[in-house]
Protein backbone atom coordinates (compact mmCIF):
# COMPACT_ATOMS: atom_id res chain seq x y z
CA UNK A 1 0.00 0.00 0.00
CA UNK A 2 1.06 3.41 -1.00
CA UNK A 3 4.36 2.01 -2.60
CA UNK A 4 3.56 2.76 -6.01
CA UNK A 5 4.29 6.64 -5.12
CA UNK A 6 7.25 5.85 -2.59
CA UNK A 7 9.81 8.47 -3.13
CA UNK A 8 13.58 8.31 -1.81
CA UNK A 9 15.67 11.49 -1.22
CA UNK A 10 19.02 11.25 0.19
CA UNK A 11 21.08 13.52 1.99
CA UNK A 12 24.83 12.67 2.93
CA UNK A 13 26.90 15.49 5.31
CA UNK A 14 30.53 15.11 6.73
CA UNK A 15 30.17 14.59 10.09
CA UNK A 16 30.13 18.38 11.71
CA UNK A 17 28.11 20.28 14.17
CA UNK A 18 27.73 22.63 11.99
CA UNK A 19 25.63 20.90 9.22
CA UNK A 20 22.87 20.08 11.52
CA UNK A 21 21.55 23.67 10.31
CA UNK A 22 21.90 21.98 6.91
CA UNK A 23 20.13 18.87 8.10
CA UNK A 24 17.44 21.35 9.56
CA UNK A 25 16.48 23.37 6.55
CA UNK A 26 16.40 19.70 4.82
CA UNK A 27 14.13 18.57 6.84
CA UNK A 28 11.60 21.52 6.86
CA UNK A 29 11.46 21.87 3.69
CA UNK A 30 10.32 18.38 2.95
CA UNK A 31 7.67 18.44 5.79
CA UNK A 32 6.20 21.65 4.15
CA UNK A 33 5.63 19.42 0.70
CA UNK A 34 3.59 17.06 2.73
CA UNK A 35 0.05 16.95 4.25
CA UNK A 36 0.93 17.20 7.68
CA UNK A 37 0.07 19.31 11.06
CA UNK A 38 2.35 21.49 12.70
CA UNK A 39 2.36 19.58 15.44
CA UNK A 40 3.26 16.53 13.76
CA UNK A 41 5.75 18.56 11.46
CA UNK A 42 7.20 19.87 14.75
CA UNK A 43 7.54 16.00 16.08
CA UNK A 44 9.56 14.82 13.26
CA UNK A 45 11.68 17.73 12.85
CA UNK A 46 13.15 17.58 16.77
CA UNK A 47 13.58 13.66 15.89
CA UNK A 48 15.38 14.09 12.61
CA UNK A 49 17.82 16.81 14.56
CA UNK A 50 18.11 14.35 17.48
CA UNK A 51 19.30 11.71 15.80
CA UNK A 52 21.60 13.51 13.40
CA UNK A 53 23.07 15.41 16.42
CA UNK A 54 23.84 11.68 17.51
CA UNK A 55 24.94 10.36 14.27
CA UNK A 56 27.41 13.18 13.85
CA UNK A 57 28.46 13.67 17.18
CA UNK A 58 28.62 10.35 19.22
CA UNK A 59 28.48 8.17 16.25
CA UNK A 60 31.33 9.36 14.05
CA UNK A 61 32.34 11.65 16.94
CA UNK A 62 32.61 14.98 14.22
CA UNK A 63 35.09 12.94 12.17
CA UNK A 64 34.80 15.41 8.60
CA UNK A 65 36.16 12.48 6.91
CA UNK A 66 32.97 10.31 8.30
CA UNK A 67 29.40 10.50 6.97
CA UNK A 68 26.07 11.00 8.43
CA UNK A 69 23.55 9.75 5.64
CA UNK A 70 19.60 10.49 5.99
CA UNK A 71 17.28 8.65 3.87
CA UNK A 72 14.25 10.59 4.14
CA UNK A 73 11.23 7.68 2.43
CA UNK A 74 7.84 9.20 1.46
CA UNK A 75 4.76 6.93 0.93
CA UNK A 76 1.52 7.78 1.23
CA UNK A 77 1.00 6.19 3.89
CA UNK A 78 3.76 6.62 6.23
CA UNK A 79 7.04 8.78 6.42
CA UNK A 80 10.57 7.06 6.93
CA UNK A 81 13.66 8.37 7.93
CA UNK A 82 17.19 6.31 7.89
CA UNK A 83 20.07 7.51 9.90
CA UNK A 84 23.45 5.60 8.87
CA UNK A 85 26.38 6.90 10.86
CA UNK A 86 30.57 5.29 9.91
CA UNK A 87 30.96 5.13 14.09
CA UNK A 88 30.94 1.59 16.52
CA UNK A 89 27.29 1.90 17.66
CA UNK A 90 25.73 1.25 20.78
CA UNK A 91 23.32 -0.44 22.98
CA UNK A 92 19.87 1.12 23.39
CA UNK A 93 19.44 -1.08 26.34
CA UNK A 94 22.27 0.47 28.53
CA UNK A 95 21.07 3.81 28.20
CA UNK A 96 19.89 5.45 30.81
CA UNK A 97 16.53 6.84 31.23
CA UNK A 98 16.35 10.56 31.59
CA UNK A 99 13.03 10.39 33.16
CA UNK A 100 14.53 8.60 36.02
CA UNK A 101 14.47 11.20 38.92
CA UNK A 102 17.92 10.44 39.66
CA UNK A 103 18.69 11.62 35.76
CA UNK A 104 16.00 14.74 35.85
CA UNK A 105 18.81 17.30 36.37
CA UNK A 106 22.00 15.95 34.05
CA UNK A 107 22.51 18.08 31.22
CA UNK A 108 22.20 15.63 28.82
CA UNK A 109 21.04 11.80 27.29
CA UNK A 110 17.36 13.07 26.50
CA UNK A 111 18.27 12.35 22.87
CA UNK A 112 16.69 8.80 22.60
CA UNK A 113 14.00 9.28 24.33
CA UNK A 114 12.48 12.27 22.43
CA UNK A 115 12.69 10.36 19.18
CA UNK A 116 10.97 7.55 20.47
CA UNK A 117 8.33 9.80 21.98
CA UNK A 118 8.03 12.19 18.33
CA UNK A 119 7.88 9.07 16.53
CA UNK A 120 5.63 6.31 15.82
CA UNK A 121 8.37 3.85 15.61
CA UNK A 122 12.27 3.50 16.16
CA UNK A 123 14.52 1.11 15.32
CA UNK A 124 18.32 0.67 15.79
CA UNK A 125 19.86 -1.66 13.33
CA UNK A 126 23.08 -2.77 12.91
CA UNK A 127 24.75 -2.16 16.37
CA UNK A 128 22.56 0.79 16.61
CA UNK A 129 24.40 2.30 13.59
CA UNK A 130 21.32 2.61 11.68
CA UNK A 131 17.99 4.09 13.01
CA UNK A 132 14.92 4.21 11.33
CA UNK A 133 12.03 6.14 12.16
CA UNK A 134 8.72 6.29 10.78
CA UNK A 135 5.29 8.48 11.32
CA UNK A 136 2.14 7.05 10.27
CA UNK A 137 0.03 9.77 8.21
CA UNK A 138 -2.98 8.37 9.92
CA UNK A 139 -3.59 5.68 12.79
CA UNK A 140 -2.11 2.83 11.03
CA UNK A 141 -4.69 -0.19 10.55
CA UNK A 142 -4.39 -2.12 13.37
CA UNK B 1 19.42 31.57 17.23
CA UNK B 2 20.14 34.81 18.33
CA UNK B 3 20.18 35.79 21.88
CA UNK B 4 19.50 39.68 23.22
CA UNK B 5 21.04 41.03 26.48
CA UNK B 6 18.88 43.20 28.46
CA UNK B 7 19.01 44.56 32.16
CA UNK B 8 15.81 45.46 34.32
CA UNK B 9 17.30 46.83 38.01
CA UNK B 10 19.05 43.60 39.05
CA UNK B 11 17.35 40.95 36.75
CA UNK B 12 19.29 39.95 34.15
CA UNK B 13 17.01 39.09 31.02
CA UNK B 14 17.79 37.34 27.97
CA UNK B 15 15.60 37.31 24.88
CA UNK B 16 16.60 34.54 22.74
CA UNK B 17 15.21 33.71 19.33
CA UNK B 18 14.97 31.51 16.55
CA UNK B 19 15.90 27.50 16.46
CA UNK B 20 18.24 25.96 19.09
CA UNK B 21 19.57 23.05 17.59
CA UNK B 22 23.19 21.91 17.05
CA UNK B 23 25.71 23.32 18.40
CA UNK B 24 22.97 26.39 19.42
CA UNK B 25 22.97 24.98 22.93
CA UNK B 26 26.64 25.56 23.81
CA UNK B 27 26.39 28.74 23.18
CA UNK B 28 23.30 29.67 24.80
CA UNK B 29 25.32 27.84 28.03
CA UNK B 30 28.08 30.08 27.51
CA UNK B 31 26.13 33.40 27.50
CA UNK B 32 24.66 31.86 30.68
CA UNK B 33 27.58 30.86 32.07
CA UNK B 34 28.95 34.62 31.36
CA UNK B 35 26.51 36.34 33.74
CA UNK B 36 26.66 33.49 36.51
CA UNK B 37 30.57 34.90 36.20
CA UNK B 38 29.53 37.96 36.69
CA UNK B 39 27.16 38.14 39.46
CA UNK B 40 29.47 36.40 41.16
CA UNK B 41 32.21 38.43 40.96
CA UNK B 42 30.18 41.49 41.87
CA UNK B 43 29.39 42.46 45.28
CA UNK B 44 26.09 44.04 44.66
CA UNK B 45 23.26 41.63 44.73
CA UNK B 46 25.34 39.84 46.93
CA UNK B 47 27.01 38.22 43.79
CA UNK B 48 23.84 36.30 43.31
CA UNK B 49 22.22 36.29 39.29
CA UNK B 50 18.78 36.82 38.87
CA UNK B 51 18.14 35.70 35.43
CA UNK B 52 14.82 35.59 33.57
CA UNK B 53 14.50 33.61 30.21
CA UNK B 54 12.37 35.05 27.63
CA UNK B 55 11.79 32.12 24.96
CA UNK B 56 8.11 33.61 23.38
CA UNK B 57 10.75 33.37 19.64
CA UNK B 58 11.74 30.38 20.35
CA UNK B 59 10.56 28.31 17.36
CA UNK B 60 12.36 24.72 17.96
CA UNK B 61 14.93 23.90 20.99
CA UNK B 62 16.61 19.87 20.83
CA UNK B 63 17.57 17.96 23.45
CA UNK B 64 20.79 19.83 23.88
CA UNK B 65 18.96 22.83 24.30
CA UNK B 66 17.05 21.88 27.05
CA UNK B 67 20.37 19.96 28.52
CA UNK B 68 21.60 23.99 28.39
CA UNK B 69 18.36 25.26 30.49
CA UNK B 70 19.09 22.59 33.10
CA UNK B 71 22.75 23.40 33.49
CA UNK B 72 22.12 26.86 33.82
CA UNK B 73 19.57 26.30 36.28
CA UNK B 74 21.92 24.01 38.17
CA UNK B 75 24.68 26.40 38.30
CA UNK B 76 22.38 29.43 38.74
CA UNK B 77 21.59 27.81 42.20
CA UNK B 78 24.50 26.87 43.67
CA UNK B 79 25.22 30.42 43.77
CA UNK B 80 21.96 31.20 45.35
CA UNK B 81 20.59 33.23 42.46
CA UNK B 82 16.95 32.42 40.43
CA UNK B 83 16.10 31.93 36.97
CA UNK B 84 12.47 31.50 35.42
CA UNK B 85 11.10 31.35 32.37
CA UNK B 86 9.02 33.60 30.49
CA UNK B 87 6.63 32.91 27.92
CA UNK B 88 7.32 29.40 26.35
CA UNK B 89 5.38 28.27 23.53
CA UNK B 90 3.38 25.88 22.53
CA UNK B 91 6.42 23.07 21.00
CA UNK B 92 9.17 24.25 24.05
CA UNK B 93 6.75 23.54 27.06
CA UNK B 94 5.99 20.43 25.11
CA UNK B 95 9.25 19.78 25.30
CA UNK B 96 9.85 20.68 29.33
CA UNK B 97 6.67 18.62 29.93
CA UNK B 98 8.05 15.33 28.06
CA UNK B 99 10.99 15.33 29.80
CA UNK B 100 9.30 15.98 33.51
CA UNK B 101 11.34 19.17 34.25
CA UNK B 102 8.36 21.43 34.60
CA UNK B 103 8.59 21.17 38.65
CA UNK B 104 12.20 22.47 37.99
CA UNK B 105 11.68 25.75 36.13
CA UNK B 106 9.36 28.63 37.01
CA UNK B 107 7.17 30.00 34.52
CA UNK B 108 5.24 33.09 33.55
CA UNK B 109 3.78 34.79 30.93
CA UNK B 110 4.44 37.91 31.62
CA UNK B 111 7.57 39.92 32.15
CA UNK B 112 6.07 41.73 34.88
CA UNK B 113 5.10 38.93 36.85
CA UNK B 114 8.50 37.00 35.77
CA UNK B 115 9.67 39.86 37.75
CA UNK B 116 7.60 39.73 40.74
CA UNK B 117 8.16 35.93 40.93
CA UNK B 118 11.66 36.45 41.02
CA UNK B 119 11.49 39.69 43.67
CA UNK B 120 9.39 37.47 46.08
CA UNK B 121 11.70 34.56 46.72
CA UNK C 1 45.57 22.97 -2.30
CA UNK C 2 42.96 23.57 -0.01
CA UNK C 3 42.43 19.67 -0.62
CA UNK C 4 43.19 18.69 3.29
CA UNK C 5 40.00 20.60 4.90
CA UNK C 6 37.82 19.30 1.43
CA UNK C 7 34.06 18.40 2.39
CA UNK C 8 31.45 16.70 0.10
CA UNK C 9 28.17 17.07 0.84
CA UNK C 10 25.61 14.91 -1.55
CA UNK C 11 21.53 15.42 -2.42
CA UNK C 12 19.86 12.68 -4.30
CA UNK C 13 16.86 13.52 -5.58
CA UNK C 14 13.80 11.90 -7.39
CA UNK C 15 13.23 13.19 -10.67
CA UNK C 16 10.19 15.71 -10.23
CA UNK C 17 10.31 19.22 -10.91
CA UNK C 18 8.58 19.96 -6.90
CA UNK C 19 11.67 18.95 -5.52
CA UNK C 20 13.49 22.05 -7.11
CA UNK C 21 12.33 24.25 -4.13
CA UNK C 22 14.55 21.45 -2.27
CA UNK C 23 17.49 21.96 -4.13
CA UNK C 24 17.65 25.25 -3.93
CA UNK C 25 17.21 25.23 0.29
CA UNK C 26 20.33 23.19 0.37
CA UNK C 27 21.79 25.58 -1.72
CA UNK C 28 21.19 28.44 -0.33
CA UNK C 29 22.10 27.03 3.07
CA UNK C 30 25.24 26.19 1.89
CA UNK C 31 26.00 29.29 0.47
CA UNK C 32 24.99 30.70 3.94
CA UNK C 33 27.66 28.83 5.48
CA UNK C 34 30.46 30.00 3.35
CA UNK C 35 32.44 32.92 2.95
CA UNK C 36 31.19 34.22 -0.32
CA UNK C 37 29.62 37.91 -1.90
CA UNK C 38 25.74 38.06 -1.81
CA UNK C 39 26.49 38.81 -5.88
CA UNK C 40 28.53 35.52 -5.98
CA UNK C 41 26.20 33.16 -4.07
CA UNK C 42 23.15 34.61 -6.40
CA UNK C 43 25.48 33.28 -9.64
CA UNK C 44 26.07 29.72 -8.13
CA UNK C 45 22.58 29.38 -6.62
CA UNK C 46 21.15 30.08 -9.99
CA UNK C 47 23.61 27.29 -12.12
CA UNK C 48 22.70 25.06 -9.52
CA UNK C 49 19.08 25.71 -9.75
CA UNK C 50 19.70 25.77 -13.82
CA UNK C 51 21.83 22.46 -13.74
CA UNK C 52 19.21 20.34 -11.49
CA UNK C 53 16.20 21.67 -13.53
CA UNK C 54 18.15 20.28 -16.76
CA UNK C 55 18.97 16.80 -14.85
CA UNK C 56 15.28 16.59 -13.62
CA UNK C 57 13.83 17.91 -16.71
CA UNK C 58 15.90 16.56 -20.11
CA UNK C 59 17.86 14.21 -18.76
CA UNK C 60 15.59 12.22 -16.57
CA UNK C 61 12.40 13.27 -18.13
CA UNK C 62 10.48 13.74 -14.83
CA UNK C 63 10.64 9.78 -14.20
CA UNK C 64 10.49 9.47 -10.56
CA UNK C 65 12.29 6.55 -10.46
CA UNK C 66 15.62 8.00 -11.39
CA UNK C 67 17.87 10.02 -9.62
CA UNK C 68 18.95 13.48 -10.08
CA UNK C 69 22.13 13.67 -7.58
CA UNK C 70 24.16 16.75 -6.27
CA UNK C 71 27.78 16.70 -5.10
CA UNK C 72 28.92 19.71 -3.33
CA UNK C 73 32.22 19.72 -2.73
CA UNK C 74 33.65 23.02 -0.68
CA UNK C 75 37.16 23.34 -0.67
CA UNK C 76 39.39 26.32 0.81
CA UNK C 77 40.08 27.62 -2.86
CA UNK C 78 36.63 26.76 -4.72
CA UNK C 79 33.07 25.32 -4.65
CA UNK C 80 32.71 22.23 -6.86
CA UNK C 81 29.21 20.90 -7.58
CA UNK C 82 28.64 18.28 -9.56
CA UNK C 83 25.41 17.20 -11.46
CA UNK C 84 24.29 13.59 -12.17
CA UNK C 85 21.18 12.21 -14.24
CA UNK C 86 20.14 9.09 -15.38
CA UNK C 87 19.13 10.31 -18.73
CA UNK C 88 20.83 10.04 -22.11
CA UNK C 89 22.81 12.86 -21.84
CA UNK C 90 23.28 15.51 -24.80
CA UNK C 91 25.71 17.38 -26.82
CA UNK C 92 26.67 20.75 -25.62
CA UNK C 93 27.82 21.95 -29.43
CA UNK C 94 24.24 21.32 -30.59
CA UNK C 95 22.75 23.35 -28.58
CA UNK C 96 21.39 26.65 -30.16
CA UNK C 97 22.90 30.16 -29.16
CA UNK C 98 20.22 32.07 -26.95
CA UNK C 99 21.64 35.19 -28.02
CA UNK C 100 21.44 34.58 -32.05
CA UNK C 101 19.05 37.59 -32.83
CA UNK C 102 16.85 34.57 -34.41
CA UNK C 103 16.85 33.03 -30.70
CA UNK C 104 15.98 36.08 -28.74
CA UNK C 105 12.27 35.56 -28.71
CA UNK C 106 12.22 31.98 -27.37
CA UNK C 107 10.84 31.21 -24.67
CA UNK C 108 13.34 28.36 -23.89
CA UNK C 109 17.21 27.61 -24.10
CA UNK C 110 19.00 29.91 -21.66
CA UNK C 111 19.68 27.63 -19.03
CA UNK C 112 23.24 26.17 -20.21
CA UNK C 113 24.21 30.15 -21.45
CA UNK C 114 23.19 30.93 -17.58
CA UNK C 115 25.68 28.47 -16.10
CA UNK C 116 28.25 29.01 -17.80
CA UNK C 117 28.10 33.10 -17.67
CA UNK C 118 27.36 32.35 -13.59
CA UNK C 119 30.43 29.68 -12.84
CA UNK C 120 34.04 29.82 -13.21
CA UNK C 121 33.75 26.48 -15.47
CA UNK C 122 31.15 24.04 -16.43
CA UNK C 123 32.50 20.82 -18.15
CA UNK C 124 30.15 17.82 -19.53
CA UNK C 125 31.31 14.70 -19.14
CA UNK C 126 29.50 11.12 -19.64
CA UNK C 127 27.59 12.87 -23.10
CA UNK C 128 26.36 15.46 -20.84
CA UNK C 129 24.83 13.39 -17.62
CA UNK C 130 27.48 14.55 -15.71
CA UNK C 131 27.54 18.29 -15.16
CA UNK C 132 31.06 19.56 -13.35
CA UNK C 133 31.00 22.90 -12.71
CA UNK C 134 33.60 25.65 -10.58
CA UNK C 135 33.42 28.64 -8.70
CA UNK C 136 37.24 29.77 -7.68
CA UNK C 137 36.62 31.92 -3.95
CA UNK C 138 39.04 34.46 -5.65
CA UNK C 139 40.88 34.87 -8.71
CA UNK C 140 42.46 30.98 -9.31
CA UNK C 141 46.66 31.39 -9.43
CA UNK C 142 47.53 31.54 -13.48
CA UNK D 1 6.37 32.73 -5.69
CA UNK D 2 3.07 34.53 -5.12
CA UNK D 3 1.43 36.27 -7.24
CA UNK D 4 -1.21 39.57 -6.44
CA UNK D 5 -3.06 40.70 -9.17
CA UNK D 6 -4.64 44.11 -8.73
CA UNK D 7 -6.09 47.04 -11.34
CA UNK D 8 -5.74 50.65 -11.95
CA UNK D 9 -8.00 51.64 -14.28
CA UNK D 10 -7.65 49.64 -17.86
CA UNK D 11 -4.48 48.77 -16.10
CA UNK D 12 -3.78 45.33 -14.44
CA UNK D 13 -0.43 44.85 -12.47
CA UNK D 14 0.55 41.60 -11.17
CA UNK D 15 2.87 41.96 -7.90
CA UNK D 16 5.87 38.40 -8.46
CA UNK D 17 7.36 37.80 -5.11
CA UNK D 18 10.07 35.11 -3.59
CA UNK D 19 11.71 33.19 -5.96
CA UNK D 20 10.70 31.94 -9.41
CA UNK D 21 12.46 28.37 -9.75
CA UNK D 22 11.31 25.22 -10.69
CA UNK D 23 7.78 25.00 -12.26
CA UNK D 24 6.48 28.60 -10.84
CA UNK D 25 7.51 30.29 -14.60
CA UNK D 26 4.30 27.63 -15.28
CA UNK D 27 2.81 29.05 -12.84
CA UNK D 28 3.28 32.65 -13.80
CA UNK D 29 3.05 32.26 -17.24
CA UNK D 30 -1.04 30.48 -17.01
CA UNK D 31 -1.68 33.75 -14.77
CA UNK D 32 -0.23 35.96 -17.36
CA UNK D 33 -2.16 34.05 -19.98
CA UNK D 34 -5.68 34.04 -18.66
CA UNK D 35 -5.58 38.09 -18.09
CA UNK D 36 -4.73 37.80 -22.28
CA UNK D 37 -7.40 35.91 -22.54
CA UNK D 38 -9.87 37.51 -20.36
CA UNK D 39 -9.01 40.68 -22.00
CA UNK D 40 -9.35 39.78 -25.72
CA UNK D 41 -13.00 38.65 -24.67
CA UNK D 42 -13.78 41.68 -23.47
CA UNK D 43 -14.88 44.81 -25.61
CA UNK D 44 -13.64 47.47 -23.56
CA UNK D 45 -10.32 48.71 -24.22
CA UNK D 46 -10.98 47.18 -27.92
CA UNK D 47 -9.72 43.48 -26.45
CA UNK D 48 -6.16 44.77 -25.63
CA UNK D 49 -4.31 43.84 -22.05
CA UNK D 50 -2.07 46.28 -20.55
CA UNK D 51 0.18 44.56 -18.05
CA UNK D 52 2.33 46.05 -15.51
CA UNK D 53 4.84 42.84 -13.61
CA UNK D 54 6.00 44.35 -10.65
CA UNK D 55 8.97 42.87 -9.95
CA UNK D 56 10.48 44.36 -7.06
CA UNK D 57 10.11 41.41 -4.57
CA UNK D 58 11.57 38.78 -7.41
CA UNK D 59 14.47 37.49 -4.91
CA UNK D 60 15.41 35.21 -7.78
CA UNK D 61 14.09 34.10 -10.88
CA UNK D 62 15.37 31.52 -13.26
CA UNK D 63 15.78 30.47 -17.14
CA UNK D 64 12.26 29.30 -17.22
CA UNK D 65 10.94 32.85 -15.57
CA UNK D 66 12.60 34.75 -18.17
CA UNK D 67 11.20 32.39 -20.73
CA UNK D 68 8.07 32.93 -19.53
CA UNK D 69 8.40 36.56 -19.63
CA UNK D 70 9.45 36.81 -23.14
CA UNK D 71 6.47 34.14 -23.74
CA UNK D 72 4.05 36.52 -22.57
CA UNK D 73 5.13 39.31 -24.58
CA UNK D 74 4.83 37.51 -27.46
CA UNK D 75 0.95 36.94 -26.56
CA UNK D 76 0.42 39.96 -25.10
CA UNK D 77 1.85 41.97 -28.22
CA UNK D 78 -0.47 39.51 -30.53
CA UNK D 79 -3.73 40.89 -29.73
CA UNK D 80 -1.82 44.32 -29.33
CA UNK D 81 -1.41 44.42 -25.81
CA UNK D 82 1.57 46.00 -23.45
CA UNK D 83 3.80 45.11 -20.96
CA UNK D 84 5.82 46.79 -18.95
CA UNK D 85 8.54 46.29 -16.47
CA UNK D 86 8.57 47.89 -12.79
CA UNK D 87 11.13 48.04 -10.30
CA UNK D 88 13.82 45.07 -11.58
CA UNK D 89 15.83 44.34 -8.98
CA UNK D 90 19.92 43.79 -9.33
CA UNK D 91 19.73 40.21 -9.82
CA UNK D 92 16.77 40.11 -12.33
CA UNK D 93 17.89 43.46 -13.96
CA UNK D 94 21.37 41.51 -14.77
CA UNK D 95 19.63 38.36 -15.71
CA UNK D 96 18.12 40.18 -18.72
CA UNK D 97 20.98 42.85 -19.36
CA UNK D 98 22.78 38.67 -19.54
CA UNK D 99 20.29 37.38 -21.96
CA UNK D 100 20.40 40.41 -23.99
CA UNK D 101 16.60 41.30 -23.62
CA UNK D 102 16.72 44.48 -22.30
CA UNK D 103 15.80 46.03 -25.85
CA UNK D 104 12.28 44.24 -25.60
CA UNK D 105 11.19 45.03 -22.61
CA UNK D 106 10.37 48.80 -21.17
CA UNK D 107 11.57 48.90 -17.53
CA UNK D 108 10.15 51.63 -15.01
CA UNK D 109 11.24 52.83 -11.52
CA UNK D 110 7.87 54.06 -9.95
CA UNK D 111 4.45 52.89 -10.85
CA UNK D 112 3.43 56.42 -11.59
CA UNK D 113 5.71 56.13 -14.67
CA UNK D 114 4.71 52.89 -15.81
CA UNK D 115 1.31 53.74 -15.96
CA UNK D 116 2.24 56.97 -18.44
CA UNK D 117 4.75 54.51 -20.50
CA UNK D 118 1.73 52.39 -21.25
CA UNK D 119 -0.63 55.07 -21.51
CA UNK D 120 1.11 57.17 -23.97
CA UNK D 121 1.95 54.29 -26.67
N1 LIG E 1 24.54 6.94 16.70
C1 LIG E 1 25.11 6.65 17.89
N2 LIG E 1 26.32 6.06 17.94
C2 LIG E 1 26.91 5.77 19.13
N3 LIG E 1 26.35 6.02 20.32
C3 LIG E 1 25.14 6.61 20.35
C4 LIG E 1 24.46 6.96 19.14
N4 LIG E 1 23.28 7.50 19.50
C5 LIG E 1 23.23 7.50 20.84
N5 LIG E 1 24.35 6.97 21.37
C6 LIG E 1 24.68 6.77 22.81
O1 LIG E 1 23.49 6.93 23.56
C7 LIG E 1 23.66 7.95 24.54
C8 LIG E 1 22.36 8.71 24.74
O2 LIG E 1 22.05 9.47 23.61
P1 LIG E 1 20.94 10.58 23.70
O3 LIG E 1 19.76 10.02 24.39
O4 LIG E 1 20.73 11.12 22.32
O5 LIG E 1 21.55 11.68 24.66
P2 LIG E 1 22.86 12.59 24.49
O6 LIG E 1 23.12 12.68 23.03
O7 LIG E 1 22.47 13.88 25.11
O8 LIG E 1 23.94 11.87 25.24
C9 LIG E 1 24.79 8.82 24.01
O9 LIG E 1 25.45 9.51 25.06
C10 LIG E 1 25.67 7.79 23.33
O10 LIG E 1 26.50 7.16 24.26
N1 LIG F 1 21.02 16.98 -18.44
C1 LIG F 1 20.58 17.02 -19.71
N2 LIG F 1 20.21 15.88 -20.34
C2 LIG F 1 19.76 15.89 -21.61
N3 LIG F 1 19.64 17.01 -22.34
C3 LIG F 1 19.98 18.18 -21.80
C4 LIG F 1 20.47 18.25 -20.47
N4 LIG F 1 20.75 19.54 -20.19
C5 LIG F 1 20.43 20.24 -21.31
N5 LIG F 1 19.97 19.43 -22.28
C6 LIG F 1 19.57 19.81 -23.66
O1 LIG F 1 20.03 21.12 -23.90
C7 LIG F 1 18.93 21.98 -24.26
C8 LIG F 1 19.18 23.38 -23.75
O2 LIG F 1 19.12 23.40 -22.36
P1 LIG F 1 19.00 24.78 -21.61
O3 LIG F 1 20.02 25.70 -22.17
O4 LIG F 1 19.09 24.51 -20.15
O5 LIG F 1 17.57 25.36 -22.00
P2 LIG F 1 16.12 24.74 -21.74
O6 LIG F 1 16.24 23.86 -20.55
O7 LIG F 1 15.29 25.94 -21.53
O8 LIG F 1 15.77 23.98 -22.98
C9 LIG F 1 17.73 21.32 -23.67
O9 LIG F 1 16.54 21.67 -24.35
C10 LIG F 1 18.07 19.84 -23.83
O10 LIG F 1 17.77 19.39 -25.11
Amino acid sequence: MGERTEQVITLSLPSSMQHVYLLDVVVSEILKEMDLGEDVQEQINLAVIEAGTNAIKHGNKEDLSKKATFQFVLADDKFTIVITDEGEGFTRQEVADPLDPENLLKSSGRGLFLMEACMDSVTYEANGTIVKMVKYKETPAP
Amino acid sequence: MQINLRHKGSITILDIEGKIIGADALALKAVIDEQVQLANSQTENDGRLNLILNMERIQMMDSSGLGALVASYTSIRRIQGRVVLLNLGGSVRNLIVMAKLMTIFDCYNSEAEAIAGIMKS
